[in-house]
């Protein structure tokens, strides 16, 4: 531990990662409250899983990119996304960088090296290998992160990605955020092993960390990120967290589970992690309390701002489908406009 | 008789049929404990157990793969794909091993099964919650492809399929899962797989739609004082040819209605149909209305989807061409 | 200028467009030291190293999904699909990460791909070694679908597609292979894509076809001397409409074959196209001449394939009709 | 090994185990050479997967399932699948129960328990599943196998497959045939694991056989059948053999390998089998010398009797795309025939 309050960057690092996980988890209240109110119209909560991402967050340099999923907005904030690109995104405004096209919760934020979200899961983790390989081939530096769930394991693309950057040999971080649930699908039922034992199947290795303790995650993560970038190879990283709110607005989850971790309480990674900063001696209650208020302060003030904006020109339905518009899109255009 | 909507009608029907013959199961994920992300088999799994409603891991390709497994062993299995979106993880199985079993056993093997999947926009979904694929199954030989556009139908076209002996895609239009309720009989009737609906009649135009168009279709209609013939085509492969025929060479002006993209969309193969068995009953050009080749958009959908404007200026041009 | 068959045109042009751009990369299986179980990578991961001709392990949809990881920042992957029959475990890969990335960025990030495959029958493949599934691809919006039918046009269209920006499906008719040799130029050369080739002038039938058919087409016209335009589509997203409207509105008789299954095969598209914006051109119903629809059988393959005697019948049906 | 030889039962199997790898072998090279004379469109060889496969039948039970792949044809002479069933198949003939619709290789013989092949590999895997679910639910007793090669271990319905007999605890034995190659691309490069390893990834038992001696295979696959059969969940069984002849005919394997095993040489399984069956004195000289006689016998002369076998007829093209033709199909007969 001493290390770590030796050195003021390090201090400073976890600060700002508790920062950043304050300002996600006002900004989730934020917008769930405003789904109930009928001011948004669906979004993925990601309450419970702060702590894992900012962590691994933590251990990432500029340069590496990542394949986020639908839950990373806590990343994407501690990464310097800015508020409003994911609030255009959420109300799918004018001025979303994708026009308004997808739900919210799939973000784009290629200007920060995020690589943006399909909505079928885990698809995303052979465009990774991919990639990582072209990041090879240029020899340049940094890695790929590929995050996604513990259900996802199951799905073709997981096995395809992880057997493919093993034989590459490719400096890829799969990064999966156990946060138990694949909606309603424990995942007891989802698979019979621990998911970081599934890298043996590969021969890659497989590290699992406390996804719920910003200063555990950031020390695992940081071993990973280190096999990784020094060219030994893909690393199966297996952060058992929490999903604290539903698994989208559209979901009930008290159909199905009982033991659902509220916010604030001893469980929540928020808690967590301020008691093992305040344990050795980094925040206080003061600090928290200012960072809370504050956050509290943008989210509100941007929340209104970026509602206001009108939603994106009915002509952009009709681009960005080739580099160049096409005699029957022209067509279609022209008649339904 | 009950008063329904779509889920209702779709949930009752499993529940009755389920009842009377234990060889059908039910697998996907989430439709068990959850009762499915649309509620259609709510209730089912506490009713008939676990073994036979089954949440699965989340991986398409297996809860197809499983049902086939099922069905080549006698079994009527209903896989349910969550989005019609996320389907396509399962293709292979559905283009080469669904479609082509009983052909390449030489009618040894068959595959009788029912998968039904949610498609179509008007909720808000995007790019990836509102897809509308009809296509790439109708085109696949050796499918079956079914899409009801009211209780009614959804209860006695899924009895059909069940019965059927061949693998069925069942299309359920979501946007109309809790649109509408009628009443609906309680006993196993059935809506024949192959015959189409004449929901409107008239003289002056024939206009075929089906899924989630249809009320849309017929409300424009109504509203506008159209004297059109309205199919409803409740099967889209094989599509009834002769209910378009008769009011084909009755009407000769066809318009086609449909949310998917238009190229080689549905309407496509309808026109194509039209013109290549009775291009000397027409009177004016085969007109489609559909969604655009694009990707299905999120803020802006209502401009994604057909709506009476864009219907009636279709049917009004085929109307007043000379 | 070099005498070479279609393996030869797609080969060499690999080569060239390796040397001069380091950014293609070629994936597949069995593409490296084996040259591609059709040879059109032969030679290629000696000259250009195991880093950029890449043998990877058994999983379509990882070499699809690599290759637009490799295409979203910068490359342009070349993969191969060993037998476009194959190509459906890949399909979400397809349809709802190559054909929509750009949309959903917005544009700020794009796919320039070019996915190359072989397909069609006539080499005794039987039912998964012989498909002809170019609609699952034209129906979705995004991809680009190119097949060429000679020597020179491989060259050229592949040319002209890793130029393109934007993923391409690139459709090898493996019946063609080795088919034919002819004199092509040795530089690099285009052939636009979105453009069709007139292959044969006439003024009393348009004939339009793609693909492994076009030789069919054209001997059938030839030995019968048919008066008949015939089109090679050689794109088949987007076609060429002025094309085929030029030729319509001049023949007002139309046949088109190909390969693939008749419902919702390219024809389908391709009638309703004709009879939406001519059909007061038009002298005689639209005719199809295509494979049915069942899979593709393997002993009795030449009666699935379109021949001379089908494509005469269906002209001449279109001429006599009155 | 003083067992096997007290029993009778026993010996008898094994005799029969060599005899039907015998009777293979000679199909085998019948049908190769056939084709070379153009007189067989296509085929993959079997030679160098008898003993693996006959080992594993000679522990099965009639009542057992199998989805075989298109390398199996040991296997089905072993479990009595008639030797005409598989020319017919070959021939594409009149008499094939498919109607000459799949190439060479792709059998169907459900009457003797077998599935039937598609060419994609290992997409029969996830109906496997399936039967072994509904032969648990049917409350019915026997195994399903699902057999595929080294090279199919890659794909997405291997993992979906894996995964879900795990997770619903399936009486499934999952039989890989590892015989080196998937065309050109050697195991090395398909995985960086053991294949027999992979098991663990899906919390399930995963054994490893020498797939080139009958005895010892046979051994090993009892093991695999009895854990399997008591409930205790599906098994991966990896057999290591040999592919000695091309991956197909259409293929040229000296262009990428260059340690073919030859038929007769020490590694040949035959060979391998042949010797350990003499060393526990079962089997002699004199009895091989029947055998490969009587083989060589029935082969000629089936091979001289299905050829003569007309094709289908042109109207079975039309047949079993559904129960009952639709008027699609019947206008598209009408118009080709
Ligand atoms: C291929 C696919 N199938 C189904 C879905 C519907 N779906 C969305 S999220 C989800 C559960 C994902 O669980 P997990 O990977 O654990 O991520 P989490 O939501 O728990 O963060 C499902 C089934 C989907 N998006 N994609
Ligand atoms: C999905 C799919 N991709 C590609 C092919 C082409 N192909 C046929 S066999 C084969 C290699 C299979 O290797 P393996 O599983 O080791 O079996 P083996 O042929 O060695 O017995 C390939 C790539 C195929 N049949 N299916
Ligand atoms: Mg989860
Ligand atoms: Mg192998």
């Amino acid at each position: 531990m001493t290390e770590i309050v030796n050195e003021q960057m390090e201090k400073e690092k976890h600060i700002r990662g508790l920062g950043a996980m304050i300002l996600s988890r006002t900004l989730d209240k934020k917008i769930i409250t405003a789904q109930r109110q009928g001011r948004v119209g669906f979004y993925t909560p990601t309450m419970g899983q702060e702590a894992a991402q900012v962590g691994l967050s933590m251990a990432l340099d500029k340069d590496d990119l990542i394949y986020e999923y639908y839950r990373d907005v806590p990343m994407m904030l501690h990464r310097g996304v800015p508020i409003e690109i994911i609030l255009n995104q959420v109300f799918g405004n004018r001025d979303d960088l994708a026009k308004g096209r997808q739900m919210p919760s799939h973000l784009v934020a290629r200007d920060y090296n995020f690589m943006s979200v399909p909505s079928p899961v885990a698809t995303n983790l052979p465009l990774a290998v991919g990639t990582a390989y072209a990041k090879v081939y240029r020899k340049e530096k940094g890695i790929v992160v590929a995050s996604f769930g513990d259900g996802s394991t199951s799905t073709p693309d997981f096995h395809a990605a992880m057997n493919m950057a093993a034989v590459f040999n490719l400096p890829i971080l799969f990064f999966c955020e156990n946060n138990g649930w694949a909606i309603s699908t424990p995942v007891e039922k989802q698979t019979k092993t621990e998911i970081w034992k599934k890298a043996d199947a590969y021969g890659m290795v497989g590290m699992k960390a406390d996804g719920n303790n910003l200063v555990e995650m950031y020390k695992t993560a940081q071993q990973a990120v280190e096999h990784v970038r020094s060219g030994k190879g893909p690393v199966l990283l297996e952060a058992r967290c929490y999903r604290m709110g539903p698994h989208s607005t559209s979901d009930d989850p008290t159909k199905y589970q009982t033991d659902i971790v509220l916010d604030g309480s001893e469980k929540d990674p928020i808690v967590v992690s301020q008691n093992a900063l305040k344990a050795i001696g980094l925040v206080n209650d003061q600090l928290i309390e200012k960072v809370r208020a504050e956050s509290q302060r943008i989210v509100n003030e941007k929340f209104d701002q970026q509602e206001k904006i009108p939603p994106p020109d009915p002509e952009t339905i009709f681009q960005d489908v080739y580099a160049k518009e096409t005699w029957i899109l022209r067509e279609e255009r022209e008649e339904i406009l | 008789m009950s008063n329904m909507n779509m889920v209702q009608a779709l949930n009752s029907t499993l529940d009755m049929k389920m009842s009377k013959d234990d060889s059908i199961i039910l697998l996907g994920e989430d439709i068990g404990k959850d009762g499915g992300v649309f509620r259609v088999t709510d209730g089912l799994q506490a009713k008939f157990g676990p073994e036979r409603v089954i949440d699965t891991p989340l991986v398409e390709l297996g809860i197809v793969g499983m049902a086939i497994g099922m069905a080549v062993y006698g079994m009527k299995p209903v896989p349910e794909i969550q989005f019609q979106d996320f389907i396509y993880t399962a293709m292979d199985q559905i283009i080469n091993q669904m479609a082509k079993i009983r052909y390449r056993t030489g009618g040894k093997i068959t595959v009788p099964l029912v998968l039904r999947t949610p498609y179509g926009g008007g909720i808000r979904g995007g790019l990836y919650h509102s897809q509308s694929g009809e296509s790439y199954f109708v085109h696949t030989a050796g499918l079956t492809v079914v899409t009801p556009s009211n209780p009614y139908d959804a209860r006695g076209l899924l009895s059909a399929s069940l019965e059927l002996g061949d693998p069925v895609i069942f299309l359920e239009p979501k946007r109309l899962y809790r649109a509408q309720k009628m009443e609906v009989p309680d006993n196993d009737y059935k809506v024949e797989i192959g015959k189409a609906n004449l929901v409107h009649q008239g003289d002056s135009v024939t206009i075929v739609t089906y899924g989630s168009m249809v009320p849309t279709v017929a409300s424009a209609v109504e509203k506008n004082g159209v004297d059109a013939d309205v199919l409803d085509l409740r099967t889209l492969s094989p599509v009834d040819i002769d209910a378009i025929s008769a009011s084909v060479k009755k009407t000769g002006r066809v318009v086609i209605v449909h949310e998917a993209p238009r190229t080689l969309g549905m309407g496509a193969e309808l026109s194509a149909m039209i013109s290549e068995r009775m291009i000397e009953y027409l009177y004016a050009p085969i007109l489609r209305v559909t969604g655009p080749d694009t990707p299905f958009p999120y803020r802006l959908e209502e401009y994604y989807l057909p709506n009476e404007k864009r219907i009636m200026a279709a049917v009004n041009r085929v109307l007043e061409f000379r």
